[in-house]
């Protein structure tokens, strides 16, 4: 479980077990993603939730590698595929799930949905349903931050194939002109929609971002650890105004583009899906390091399962019976009053 | 005659154009293997092979501007952009140059495109989703915009599209990809600036625009009910637009109601409502009313959502006021 | 009163504005030492610096995707558009991000910035540096829309644009930079949504934006020497629109012309004439006539460029024959 | 005078003297574009010119040593300061003058003046007033070129100021992606209108290109024989499907951004004006070399230059007095006619 970075981030064999409790909270987050994409994905298959929506599963230890080296006053911007970073950023399962199904108590009253769906109370910025639309709007909250001296960074997560998007470019340009304290988070988990990486994306995602002047790591996505290290890293360093940085982060989503992606035969295969989920799961592989340096027992890990899935459960429970938006609601919110 | 869906007609129109001239090439985000997200171009790549049915990166405002150089050159691209809401995305290469190259050029450049995209809400989609956009692009000289309102006239718009030499915008209603309708074997095309009169009235006229005329149709047959004879009228193309039809029956009726899921401030409805009132104006009985999509970004909420779009009853009850005096 | 242009004018805006508040930046294509093409900006490098007056990159969809991202969180950014027609470029960050973020968060996130940029034709610049593209935006629930006509609204539309707490778009008409207006040496701020009735009248109505006001001014004057006395009405802003003081006028005098230099077909004059035919129907003596641009490209030379946009000359004819029952 | 690239071509003075037909084209083309640019400033300082131009003068290798590797049937996407490309691409004078004064026979009818000059008949595509605005186009006409199978070849011309652009790197990718027969030819001047590019550009533009999967060339713009050398290279290779290439060709501007731009010393010193003009100036180096190779006498090349300036003059004179565009012409060419 080692980054393939050019950073000389200790591997996470040699760390201490002084980090019990950053470890059993990273677990957990993981867990709690897990549990949350399960339920999303039960509720589209009920037909119970509006809409369609992008499983984050398999993809945990991105999100929660990178967010555990975030402060709640540090931002994020996240995609289509958001439920992940919501989480990660701190965002609690009954507001998720009722923004999920159209309901007032969601995060963003019901108006946002799943790819919408923000928590500034936790400095995610939003998910987003244009691809690579978030890249400007985190590099200028870094500008902000910059510029208001609040000392807080800001992550830009997207895709592969995101990479495709010129906007991306300008805004890297920029931020590295500027040295601005964003960390752009590609997570590359091989497709996008229906097709593979390597036939939308020429060259090198990380050659790209070196070419304008940035300093660019790839890291296993699947491994948590690692994933925290190297962010932690650059955290500091773009605290200390050393930034932009650019990071890969190879990983897999577990289940189609989206619910509705059920027969994907045609553009991957079974044994790929497998091979991912059997081997490079993040979660099990995790625990098995937990419980194989000893700093818990299954037992434990099982109990938080356990306790995960029926705070999932009670969340969903409760927003199916939570209340949509007054129709009156429709108007509000076009335009911001006078504060 | 045959029934098939909108969808179908789409594929079938560009299958035969593509048939017809070898010049024709289609460019999109996931248009080939899997057929687009809507399944709308299933085949098409089987039949053409990926030189001519070409999967793109996520890269809107490129292959917009590679398709303007390649109709600049003697290609003639169909160009799939997956939801309408990504039109901000090309704005520039479509309305900066694509639509003004011809008249820059001072007639020597053409750029024989179609942009095939669609618009409509109430799919839970939300804002960035959803939108019906198709009055910004109509604003802009040297466009012209197709708004096909069942499978015929998807079919019969489309191929004028793909043989006409100028950039053409087409909106598909990404609702109705599965509603059927008769549609002939043999091949026709639709000109554009001819609005179809789909239903004959006396005592008001509903204009109505892609998703709107089967919400107008429906308006009709409640208005009959009410003894209210209603004549329905789809312009399919708002750019060209047939005002003489669409005022000729105001004239006829002294009545209108104008329709469209666009957002209503500075949309569809303005501008024909406006042009109604200008040439209509010493026959009209009462105001041209306007229904469009509420001015508030497209909801989540399906609660919200079903709110902020034209529907059969709303659209009924205005008539009916209008009809009864009430306005 | 103090005579200065609407160069200064914009120009005090903004310095004021800074000083009071701290949060404001601006960020734009050589704002700072140039002081933009337009040399309207000269001078606020120097008392600001280049921290809060920020040259970019040529990365229009870049600086406005950051200036939503800054005004997310805290910052309140001052964004300079260098030419109306670069809105194609930054149109998906401004409608599918700016406009809808406030809405989309259910009222949590806040986008407080503005959009300085301009409009107009008759410079010589041709089709891409010539639109007048308000239109557009203005379709666009969650965006405000300013269009001064003086250096006296451009200064107090520019400061409520500044404090708005929602993305505002303000359009300089690029014409009218050197021309001088009195201006208050004291603060003062416009509202938004409040027309001006800029000179009253009993036959006809016309209502002007931005660069048109003048025009209609002057058509004013030519129409009273025939005896046609012409309220000159300025909406001012277009979102929010004062509907109550355009259709009030309209009722009174009976007849409208409205007059706006972007194109005519689904423009602005489409909704406001639209709204007054239907408002004031029963008050009106004649249709409501629409003067816009023509919808051509704007071609780059004197002898055509001249002939697409509304004169004082065209607007009085149109008013005369409205008034003499011509149309 | 030698490429500064990593491709191996050959110095000038390595090469025979029997291109005396070839050299004595290039500059002759030189010079009628530093005729007509002159012609144009003066144009527009004595009021007769209508809007603003910006002017090529200084840059004339690149355009000059590109377009001579080329067909007709290849083509070029142009820019704002595009007078250069159009005359190196075949243009006439008189055609030129009138459309930069409006007139009917202007090469657009008067319709797009300086900014919107194209000579279709030569494969120029036409200038454009959005930087970078044609980047895509260019890459569309090689996409089209490799699917109608015409052997053509496109030269995107643009600035260094369109790096910042993302479409730029949009149609880079497609074109590394789909092997397109494109070469990207940066005209990198130092400047984008009053900004240094160093100010507006982050980490390397080849380094950028290469990124992106493709072949990136730097090349002294000033040098006419090594930019050409190189572009017959390239292109070459385009043709047998090695392409797209990218280009950085560093040169200058000798006037301002515009011809208005008149007081520029507050962004660059007059001296660094003097060093690029007084030594690096493109048309007298190649004309010392000729003289000096022997290839030709200073009084062959004296003869030139008087020529082009007649004919630069007579071309003016025709414009001034050539006819306007009817006003009926104002509503056509909105839309094509089915032909
Ligand atoms: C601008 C834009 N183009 C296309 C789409 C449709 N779309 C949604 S997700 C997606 C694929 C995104 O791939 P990637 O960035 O790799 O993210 P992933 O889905 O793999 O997480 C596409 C094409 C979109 N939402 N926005
Ligand atoms: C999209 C866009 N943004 C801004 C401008 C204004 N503008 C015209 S030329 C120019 C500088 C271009 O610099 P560069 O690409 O280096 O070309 P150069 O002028 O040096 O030849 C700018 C900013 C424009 N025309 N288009
Ligand atoms: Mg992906
Ligand atoms: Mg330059």
């Amino acid at each position: 479980m080692a980054a393939k970075s050019a950073t000389k981030a200790k591997t996470a064999s040699q760390k201490s077990k002084s980090n019990t409790e950053a470890y059993l909270r990273m677990y957990r987050q993981m867990v709690r993603i897990r549990a949350f994409e399960d339920n999303a994905n039960q509720l589209y298959l009920s037909a119970k939730m509006p809409g369609l929506t992008h499983m984050y599963s398999g993809q945990e230890a991105v999100a929660v590698g990178i967010c555990e080296a975030l402060e709640d006053t540090d931002y994020i911007t996240s995609t289509h595929r958001g439920h992940g970073h919501c989480v990660a950023k701190g965002a609690e399962f009954r507001q998720m799930f009722c923004e999920l199904l159209g309901k007032e108590e969601g995060y963003c009253r019901g108006k946002g949905g799943s790819m919408h769906i923000a928590d500034q109370s936790h400095g995610n910025l939003g998910a987003n349903a244009i691809v690579g639309g978030s890249t400007g709007i985190a590099t200028g909250a870094a500008l902000s931050a910059k510029y208001l001296k609040t000392g807080a960074v800001a992550v830009c997560f997207f895709g592969d194939g995101a990479t495709a998007q010129g906007l991306l470019y300008e805004a890297m340009n920029m931020a590295s002109l500027w040295k601005l304290p964003v960390i752009y988070a590609c997570e590359n988990n091989g497709y996008s929609e229906y097709t593979k990486t390597d036939e939308i994306a020429a060259g090198s995602l990380t050659e790209r971002a070196k070419g304008f002047g940035m300093e660019a790591f790839t890291v296993d996505g699947q491994d948590v650890l690692a994933v925290n290290e190297l962010t932690q890293e650059l955290v500091a360093r773009c605290r200390k105004g050393e930034g932009p940085f650019f990071v890969e982060l190879q990983t897999y989503r577990y289940h189609g583009h989206h619910v509705g992606d059920i027969n994907r035969t045609y553009y991957r295969s079974k044994e790929e899906e497998a091979e991912w989920k059997d081997k490079r799961d993040p979660i099990v592989n995790f625990g098995t390091w937990l419980t194989g340096q000893k700093i818990v027992t299954a037992d434990d890990l099982a109990a938080i399962d356990a306790e995960v899935k029926a705070d999932a459960k009670a969340a969903v429970d409760y927003a199916l019976e939570a209340k949509y938006p007054d129709a009156s609601e429709v108007t509000m919110h076009v335009y911001a009053e006078a504060s | 005659m045959r029934q098939i869906t909108l969808s179908q007609a789409v594929n079938e129109a560009i299958a035969e154009e593509m048939r017809r001239d070898p010049k024709i090439f289609l460019i999109g985000e996931d248009v080939a293997e899997a057929g687009t997200p809507f399944k709308v171009l299933s085949g098409l790549v089987e039949e053409f092979g990926t030189e001519r049915v070409i999967d793109t990166p996520i890269s809107e405002p490129g292959f917009m501007g590679m398709a303007v150089g390649a109709a600049m050159t003697g290609s003639r691209p169909i160009v799939d952009l997956m939801f309408g809401d990504f039109l901000f995305l090309v704005m520039d290469q479509l309305c900066n140059q694509a639509a003004k190259t011809h008249y820059m050029s001072g007639g020597k450049l053409k750029v024989p495109l179609v942009l095939r995209t669609n618009l409509g809400a109430t799919r839970r989609s939300a804002a960035q989703h959803s939108q019906s956009l198709h009055a910004l692009v109509a604003h802009i000289p040297g466009l012209k915009v197709a708004l096909p309102s069942s499978a015929y006239e998807a079919k019969g718009l489309l191929k004028t599209a793909i043989r006409d030499d100028n950039p053409v915008v087409i909106f598909e209603d990404k609702l109705m990809y599965n509603d059927k309708a008769p549609v002939p074997e043999e091949e026709y095309l639709l000109p554009f600036g001819q609005a179809a009169v789909l239903r004959e009235g006396r005592d008001v006229t509903l204009v109505a625009t892609s998703s709107m005329v089967q919400v107008c149709q429906k308006a009709a047959e409640l208005l009959e009910t009410q003894g209210i004879s209603a004549e329905v009228i789809d312009p399919r193309t708002i750019v060209p637009l047939d005002e003489d039809t669409i005022v000729g029956s105001a004239k006829k009726t002294g009545r209108a109601v104008v329709v469209d899921e666009g957002h209503q401030s500075y949309g569809v409805t303005a501008e024909i409502a406006a042009r109604i009132a200008d040439k209509a104006f010493y026959h009209l009985d009462a105001p041209v009313q306007r229904i469009g999509a509420m001015d508030v970004p497209v909801p989540f909420s399906p609660a919200l959502e079903d709110l902020t779009v034209p529907t059969p009853e709303t659209v009924a009850e205005r008539a009916q006021q209008l009809c009864k005096g009430e306005i």
